[in-house]
């Protein structure tokens, strides 16, 4: 691996610290549910960056690069699998007798 | 894995094969690392997802500015830590100890200003499990939740940010006696692996724990 | 064959005067060794203990079930004798068995490699694993804990007065040896294989122990940090399982199956590569659809990670959520059906021979078959409401396990106990053991489906007398069972002493692993060999053609 | 010895069928796998001169045959098991309500008519019945082998269960979640009667009110009424008539004024309050059993029906 430049590092980091400051930032300002979507976008690319560069995935064997999405991939099954439970759960009402006889 | 010289240990045949190894198995354990954080994001989505305003109102209750100073030092650290493995690569001996070094007192600064923020949540009364606490306002049990969510995932990073600086510092003492070469560098890299995942965690938790509710 | 250039040496026939078990014989060359053939070994006496220690505790259970007002013991001690039974031989004797012991006696040879790839983690990774089994140990003489493997909250949280965050910490800390031995797995078959041997050059259990340590290092640290959160949750309260401080006893149950469905597959994957390693050679034939063996295991690894709320139907979770869980259920027995195909036809102009090792693998597809398809029963929305949480369960996964993988471990260990040792066991009584663990083990497992289906729900200390019959025949079936187990331990000990010197390749078989000394060497092989062909070249006229071999 | 539970109730024989179907399809994979098991074992064991030239298969061929044929069939049992599942968890329109609490060790029933029962439920033949349940403790497991129904009974919230019992008779009532020492004695009996008998016996166990009789006076008695009472002078959201709507939270958010968002609304302090009105209503925490809360949710339940005769689910009985 071919050490890549000092300043790049610090680029790098500059930019780490500029998406800091814009996630920081937008917390502040209120868009609804879209802080959250947002300050989530922003960390994935600040994560992202870190193991693109600073740990080198761009650099590694697609092995590497398939082993460091990995374990993202699986956290997200496990996340979303379970919230598709809580998210679903009160899609069929508990049917009342009186509510579905009004409905008829 | 700290072989000092640069003969591959004996199950290998080649450096080369080591160094791939070592990295590969830090790869995997970071995975390992992801998912064990992983189910303490899995209880803070469902809390979060269960209680949105509460989080707000808790969230409301840290210190924010610490949080994000913290992210800053955290962030400069993990450049620190790539400039020691460049200076590793490049066999500059007194670069690597230096950058090793910087790198251990930023993860010290860390600490330092997380136990600010404890003692500050403390003198707050918003550590859970001790008599102390106390949460004004509706929903208490719920912001409780919070706060022991807060401290599980921050208490947990400290955790292994405190290994870092330790296994940090060893490898510091080696460069300082010159175990290191270009061609056998791999333990500072797989350090510095560990340390820039401590880093992504923190990206995360930042913004999830501290930033919730201030709009 | 995984044909290596050099021709085996005539001196590999005689007797061999370095092997690694010659080598040093003191206490501290087995406690600091970092030899995987070593460590494999400690793993098995470790396992053993276990093992003999929960069967004492499910042979106590089953006596206690022939009379329906269960007076051989308390309710107390029967809940903490079925904890101890599920907890111990899960987490301390199946999920070590086939991959701690044979894999890491074999996965280095198999792949013409000298150790796995980190040996000093492989010597940590067992004495974690003693560290949990010593906190399991703790918590069982100091009482005992009576919440059953699963550890459901609110019950273990709040309102079990047992050792429960004791028997959390032993699961916790031997998850860690888990992971670290997945770790070590994992980069070795990356890393370590011979020069030649390319992935589609690898023996099948090769490939299912890599897909089961996927699961390993994947699915493991959810348990940890659940079990972490459970004790603390019962030592400090800190709600997020108790529905009265606003947390969800149903999120311990993702968490937990998040792991524990994965975990049925560490369970079962490294049997089905030993069964890959055993017919091909006992049957003489090339293994039928190598691809597709070899990939199911990946696939069983991956979709097994996608089902974990089928435990859940009936637990409040939404019927949504169960659609979706059933839906790649079914998909998931799909792989698992591929494999039995592929064994069954690979047998197809074979040149059988019913050895020990044999036997067992027959045994397997047998149990395996039925245990699979009774799977679907509970995969089955409609059927599993009924299903759930009765003896058809208890029926079903010990079919899987106890029929599948301890069948395939018994089955393993004989085929590479030659190899292990350097002495063959008594053939005779191997097979006599096979046959009574295979008939005991119906009589003990098949009255259960039927207990099932009328109902007896599990963890049951009393029930109805109407259910006693199924429980006699049961614990008939587990003395016949106990007999079956017992003779392999007497019979092996005898052959340490007495069996007939193996020689480094008694099966005629292809792997790496035979094409070293019995037993072999430290370094597993006196040169690095070299592959250049696919696995498992048998061919059945080897008979009338031995010069072929 | 019998093999098979009584089908004891309207789904136990759509299970029954469902059951049937897989034990015909795993009878089949049986033969299938093991027939030519058996026979290549004893074709082609060692020694005999049986033709051993290696065949000349169709891998591919076969390998996607016997992946996509069980695919599909897999396929199907999903299909049926799931519609069934549908069926098993919905409780039809017409169906009464009983009240089922789950406590270490024992089952408490409530019928709307307020007679209690302990590990025991009369019910009548041929009418639908829906629990309503939860647990004061741990999570049980309401399950009826005879009915092939079992839900879950979690603290926390309400889970609901619905049969249609076929043929009078005792049945078997068991816990079938794991819940602690005496887990194995948490066994009831259902009895199963015909409606004129079952009116009888609910006529002459009743101990007086309905549980909605019950419910208004512990509305009273807990101090509910001086909020929401009619002539109460702190402004709190009238509860007439709520059941089963929509109620406007703060942040216009609805829900729906179910047996949890009641249950919750006493239980959490200010946790989930209306729109337009000052978070001031106190957590009763403690001062209500699970058995009350239910009580009380009949009572609020029962507001505001213009027609009496909707108070009591069994009218259509009589």
């Amino acid at each position: 691996m071919i050490p890549l430049p000092t300043q790049f590092y610090i680029k790098i980091c500059a930019a780490l610290l500029a998406l800091l400051a814009l996630t920081w930032g937008l917390a502040y300002i209120d868009l609804g549910s879209w802080n959250l979507g947002i300050a989530m976008g922003v960390s994935i690319v600040k994560a992202v960056l870190i193991m693109l560069f600073f740990m080198h995935v761009r650099y590694s064997s697609r092995l590497i690069q398939l082993v460091a999405c990995a374990g993202f991939f699986w956290l997200l099954i496990l996340l979303s699998l379970a919230m598709s439970d809580y998210r679903s759960r009160g899609w069929i009402p508990t049917r009342r007798p009186d509510l579905t006889q009004s409905d008829r | 894995m700290s072989e000092t010289t640069a003969a591959p240990a004996h199950q290998f045949e080649t450096l080369e094969q080591q160094r791939e190894a070592a990295t590969l198995g830090m790869w995997i354990f970071l995975a390992t690392e992801v998912l064990f954080f992983g189910g303490l994001f899995m209880g803070y989505t469902f809390v979060r997802w269960s209680y949105p305003e509460v989080f707000e109102q808790a969230s409301h209750r840290l210190d924010a500015t610490i949080g994000g100073v913290n992210t800053a030092v955290l962030l400069l650290s993990s450049l620190t830590m790539a400039l020691a493995v460049k200076s590793a690569q490049l066999g500059k001996r007194n670069a690597l100890v230096a950058f090793l070094s910087l790198t251990a007192l930023l993860g010290i600064l860390f600490l330092g200003f997380k136990a600010i923020e404890y003692h500050g949540d403390y003198v707050d009364h918003i550590v859970p499990g001790i008599p102390s606490y106390h949460f004004e306002g509706p929903s208490a049990p719920q912001a409780e939740l919070f706060f022991w969510i807060y401290f599980a995932m921050t208490g947990l990073h400290a955790i292994h940010v405190t290994v870092g600086i330790i296994v940090i510092a060893i490898m510091a003492a080696l460069a300082w006696r010159r175990s290191f070469s270009p061609e056998h560098y791999m333990p500072i890299e797989v350090t510095g692996l560990y340390w820039h995942f401590v880093d992504i965690v923190w990206v995360f938790l930042f913004p999830l724990l501290y930033l919730v509710g201030h709009r | 064959m995984n044909a290596i250039e050099l021709e085996p040496s005539p001196a590999l026939q005689e007797e061999e005067p370095g092997n690694y078990l010659s080598e040093s014989h003191t206490v501290a060359s087995w406690l600091l060794t970092t030899d995987h053939k070593r460590i494999g070994i400690l793993y098995l006496y470790s396992i053993l203990f276990f093992f003999i220690i929960a069967s004492f505790a499910a042979a106590t259970m089953r006596l206690e079930l022939l009379n329906p007002q269960g007076s051989l013991v308390l309710s107390e001690t029967y809940n903490k004798l079925f904890t101890i039974h599920g907890v111990l031989m899960v987490w301390f004797f199946l999920i070590p068995s086939i991959p701690a012991v044979l894999g890491n006696f074999t996965i280095p040879m198999m792949i013409g490699a000298r150790d796995v790839a980190f040996p000093r983690l492989n010597l940590l990774s067992w004495y974690i694993f003693i560290g949990g089994g010593l906190f399991a140990l703790y918590s069982i003489v100091s009482g005992g804990v009576d919440t059953g493997w699963t550890f459901y909250t609110p019950f273990s949280s709040t309102y079990s007065n047992t050792h429960v965050i004791a028997m959390a910490a032993g699961v916790f800390v031997a998850g860690f040896s888990t992971i670290i031995t997945g770790l070590n797995f994992m980069v070795t078959i990356h890393k370590m294989r011979a020069p030649g041997l390319t992935w589609f050059r690898l023996p099948l259990f090769i490939w299912s122990l890599y897909s089961t340590s996927l699961i390993m290092v994947l699915a493991t640290p959810v348990l940890a940090i659940t079990l972490a959160l459970l004790s603390l949750e019962r030592f400090w309260g800190i709600g997020i399982f108790d529905p009265k401080l606003g947390g969800d006893p149903v999120l311990f149950q993702h968490l937990f199956w998040f792991y524990s469905h994965p975990a049925v597959y560490i369970m079962i994957l490294p049997g089905m590569g030993v069964i890959s390693e055993i017919i091909p050679c006992f049957a003489r034939k090339r293994i039928f659809g190598y691809y597709f063996v070899a990939f199911s295991s990946v696939a069983i690894a991956v979709l097994g990670f996608l089902v974990w709320g089928h435990h859940m139907f009936v637990s409040s979770q939404s019927v949504y959520a169960g659609l979706i869980f059933s839906l790649l259920s079914f998909i998931v027995s799909v792989p698992s059906a591929i494999k039995v195909f592929n064994w069954t036809a690979t047998l197809y102009k074979g040149s059988i021979s019913f050895e020990t090792p044999m036997l067992y693998a027959f045994g397997f597809i047998g149990l395996f078959t039925i245990g699979g398809l009774t799977g679907l029963f509970l995969a089955s929305l409609g059927a599993d409401v009924h299903l759930h949480d009765t003896y058809f369960v208890i029926a079903h996964f010990h079919y899987i396990m106890v029929g599948g993988m301890v069948m395939a471990f018994m089955g393993g260990l004989h085929y590479w106990w030659p190899k292990i040792t350097g002495r063959m066991y008594p053939e005779f009584m191997g097979k006599i053991a096979a046959l009574v663990t295979f008939i005991g083990f119906n009589l003990t497992f098949f009255p259960q489906f039927l207990l099932g289906y009328l109902g007896m729900p599990r963890r049951y200390h009393t029930y109805p007398p109407e259910f006693q019959i199924f429980h006699i025949l049961s614990t008939a079936g587990a003395s016949i069972l106990g007999v079956g187990y017992l003779l392999p331990l007497i019979y092996f000990i005898y052959s340490l002493r007495y069996g007939k010197k193996a020689g480094p390749n008694p099966w005629r078989a292809t792997g790496l692993e035979w094409q070293t000394s019995s037993p072999p060497p430290k370094d597993n092989f006196l040169r690095t060999p070299v592959v250049k062909r696919a696995p498992y070249d048998y061919s059945p006229f080897e008979e009338e053609h031995p010069q072929n071999v | 010895m019998r093999l098979f539970p009584s089908e004891a109730s309207s789904v136990a024989p759509e299970v029954d069928h469902l059951v049937l179907f897989l034990i015909g399809l795993s009878l089949i994979f049986i033969v299938l796998i093991f027939l030519p098991l058996v026979y290549f074992a004893f074709k082609y064991r060692r020694g005999t001169k049986a033709d051993r030239t290696p065949p000349r298969l169709a891998q591919w061929k076969l390998e996607v045959t016997w992946s996509i044929i069980p695919l599909l069939l897999m396929m199907g049992v999903f299909a049926w098991g799931a519609s069934l599942y549908f069926h098993i968890e919905r409780p039809p329109a017409d169906a009464f309500e009983i009240n089922v609490v789950g406590k270490q060790w024992m089952w408490k029933v409530e019928h709307q008519e307020g007679v209690r029962e302990i590990n025991a439920i009369h019910v009548p033949v041929g009418r639908s019945v829906k629990l309503v349940m939860t647990s004061q403790d741990v999570i049980h497991s309401f399950f009826i082998p005879d009915f092939r129904i079992k839900q879950d009974v979690v603290p926390g919230k309400y889970t609901t269960e619905w049969f249609n019992a076929a043929k009078p008779g005792s049945y078997y009532l068991f816990c079938s979640q794991f819940c602690g020492t005496d887990h194995a004695k948490m066994i009831g009996r259902i009895t199963v009667m015909e409606p004129p008998a079952y009116e009888s016996w609910l006529a002459s166990n009743s101990s007086g009110g309905t549980l909605a009789v019950a419910g208004a006076k512990l509305f009273t008695e807990l101090g509910c009424s001086g909020c929401h009472g009619a002539n109460s002078k702190v402004r709190a959201p009238k509860l007439e008539g709520i059941y089963g709507k929509p109620v406007p939270l703060e942040g216009s958010v609805f829900q729906i004024a179910d047996d949890k968002y009641i249950r919750d609304c006493i239980l959490q302090e200010n946790h989930l309050h209306v729109a337009g009105f000052q978070p001031l209503m106190p957590t009763f925490k403690g001062h209500a059993s699970e058995e009350e809360l239910m009580e009380l949710i009949a009572y609020i339940k029962s507001l505001g029906r213009t027609n009496p005769e909707e108070d009591v689910n069994l009218e259509g009985t009589k």
